[in-house]
């Protein structure tokens, strides 16, 4: 069981890698930011899979904390990108 | 196994966040970087670092780069106004000989830390502190050894630290001005972001409180509490609301040095009566903790709310 | 090898990657986000050494002082992106004059 | 291995599959729009599998509330960025629309 928690979180931090490509190559600040969004959601589950892994709950209260603060990061980053439009980005 | 993958992860995104083209990639990697750090910092069982990194790090000076990317021109390269097109284009006929003395010196400090790594290693094991923090920990009021160590054993640190957060606001005045004036986006008068403002509000105030409740006996505190009290302020900043031409300006003022004020009163209401500096009474020292951390955390809310409102601000060019 | 030498090396490895983008890259912001990495090392440092140290939880020192650390970093980092952006406002500059 | 953990394990390799289908279609997919519909759909949805097989795996009520919570939040979070960055995507095109239509 431990084993395979191990190769799950190993896969999920491979996923994490694979979509940085994106961020590297994406043509478009916004092609940028989804990826903001992969990470968030992909650390979330690293998260939880790691909470029950090692029995401690605490960890989702990180995980919440990301989760909160990801979407604050995209409100801000259009509000101040819509005000941008002019210039190609 | 896991451990060497986000290492090498953190590492790739610690180089790619500082060799990026352009300004939002560095950024977006920045926040990945606090990502995998924060993994990195659960891995090490250490959760209330994670917390306060998830919050800070890159939450709020996420948010703080990517606002002020907007006054720059988004190329890595820096543009520079005075200078004519053959020094705009100098740097890359530069070369690589130009980097030579910073990486010979990162290669230099870098083997020394290895060599001190490798001396601390061979130290016994099991020294530290936490035997004596475990002794002293049914004195302190609370069951978290990392509260404790924050609040009671070291509450020094955490008082001056108030007070080195407070400063940098004042130093963040001084540099600009304090006038507070929308910036006018159309962006925040969309009914989607309006409602999940208002969602996102009780939210992110529960959430906090409860934090800065379970700080007492598990992983949180006042810091993480603030910071996410703190993202009220600027969710509702970026939504339109301005929340520092609302309050009164000295309720602004008490909000942001209660914290610190409170904190000194309790240390010399202590000595007076005999005891050392912000060593409380045993007996009552659980609801010291708990009103200390909730005043701490208004101030720490209130500071960096008070910093980003500074900061996003529309920046005019200035006549002389 | 133990998990505290792994996180040890990387935060040696860290602090010398911000130290060479403190030197090397031009631009303000980046030069802000160098010395956030180089403290992101140094707080690795601390809580690799306090994991090392565990008995029944991990050594609260370091964890507490890594705690104020990092609040005390973002404080300066917003300091320094205040004056950064002043510097850009008032002279236009996005850089040192010295290393263009 | 009893049949909770059989049960867990199935719930995080659907999970794992629906991670890696979202990663794929954001690498692969040709514009914006598509690839945002691969990354939110796919990726929340795997992280809702992820999340009910650790709700089991913990099998503690309080945890279990927390994580549904939390992928509810996950849920509403993600849906507003998507719709933020799509309108901001579409506003930032749509000048040029206009003019061509003119």
């Amino acid at each position: 069981m431990d084993l395979f928690f191990t190769i799950v979180i190993i896969f999920l931090l491979l996923n994490i890698a694979l979509g940085l490509i994106r961020v590297w190559r994406g043509p478009t600040v916004a092609d940028r930011l989804l990826t903001t969004q992969l990470f968030g959601t992909t650390g979330m589950a690293i998260l939880l899979v790691l909470a029950g892994y090692l029995k401690q709950p605490t960890f989702l209260n990180v995980a919440i904390t990301f989760n909160v603060l990801a979407i604050l990061l995209v409100i801000g980053l259009v509000i101040v990108w819509n005000k941008r439009k002019g210039e190609n980005p | 196994m896991i451990d060497i993958l986000l290492a090498l992860l953190t590492i790739y995104l610690a180089l790619q966040c500082l060799l990026a083209p352009r300004l939002p990639q560095t950024v977006f990697m920045f926040f990945a970087f606090g990502l995998a750090l924060a993994l990195a910092w659960v891995r090490l069982g250490a959760v209330d670092v994670a917390i306060t990194e998830a919050a800070v790090a890159s939450g709020f000076l996420g948010v703080l780069f990517l606002d002020a990317l907007q006054d720059f021109s988004l190329s890595a390269s820096p543009k520079r106004r005075g200078a004519g097109k053959d020094s705009a284009t100098q740097p890359e006929k530069q070369g690589w000989t130009s980097y030579l003395p910073g990486v010979a010196l990162g290669v230099g400090l870098g083997l020394f830390l290895l060599i001190a790594l490798e001396a601390t290693w061979k130290m016994p094991e099991g020294g530290g502190l936490t035997a004596a923090v475990a002794a002293q920990l049914p004195q302190s009021g609370v069951e978290h050894p990392v509260t404790a160590v924050l609040l009671n054993f070291r509450a020094y640190d955490t008082w001056l630290e108030l007070g080195v957060i407070l400063l940098g606001l004042l130093a963040i005045y001084a540099v600009g001005g304090v006038k507070l004036y929308p910036r006018h986006n159309n962006v925040a008068d969309d009914p989607v972001l309006q409602q999940i403002m208002w969602f996102f509000t009780p939210v992110l105030f529960l959430f906090g409180a409860f934090l800065l409740y379970i700080g007492k006996s598990g992983p949180g505190g006042a810091f993480q509490a603030g910071v996410l009290w703190g993202s009220i302020g600027i969710l509702l900043h970026l939504g339109g609301k301005l929340v520092f031409s609302v309050i009164p300006r000295w309720v602004g003022q008490v909000l942001l040095t209660v914290g610190l004020g409170f904190f000194l009163f309790l240390g010399f209401f202590f000595l007076a009566r005999g005891a050392a500096v912000f060593e409380y009474p045993p007996a009552y020292a659980g609801l010291l903790i708990l009103i200390i951390e909730t005043l701490a955390a208004i101030s720490i809310a209130t500071t960096l709310t008070a910093i980003f409102a500074t900061l996003n601000q529309e920046n005019k060019k200035e006549v002389h | 090898m133990e998990t505290y030498q792994i996180y040890s090396l990387t935060s040696a490895v860290l602090f010398v990657i911000g130290l060479g983008g403190v030197f090397v890259s031009k631009h303000f912001i980046k030069k802000i986000i160098a010395t956030t990495i180089m403290g992101g090392g140094v707080f690795l440092a601390f809580v690799g050494f306090a994991d090392r140290d565990a008995l029944s939880f991990a050594d609260p020192v370091p964890h507490a002082l890594v705690i104020t650390g990092i609040v005390v970093a973002v404080a300066s980092a917003s300091f320094a992106l205040a004056l950064a952006r002043r510097i850009y406002q008032l002279s236009g500059d996005e850089s040192f004059s010295n290393d263009k | 291995m009893s049949i909770k953990e059989l049960i867990t394990i199935i719930l995080l390799v659907i999970g794992c599959f629906f991670f890696l289908a979202g990663t794929l279609g954001v690498l692969r997919f040709p514009d914006l729009f598509t690839r945002l519909h691969a990354l939110t759909k796919a990726d929340n949805l795997g992280l809702g599998f992820i999340a009910a097989g650790m709700a089991l795996h913990i099998a503690s009520p309080w945890a279990a509330v927390k994580i549904f919570s939390m992928w509810l939040l996950m849920l509403l979070a993600s849906s507003t960025s998507c719709y933020l960055i799509a309108r901001f995507e579409k506003e930032k095109d749509a000048p040029k629309n206009k003019k061509e239509e003119l």
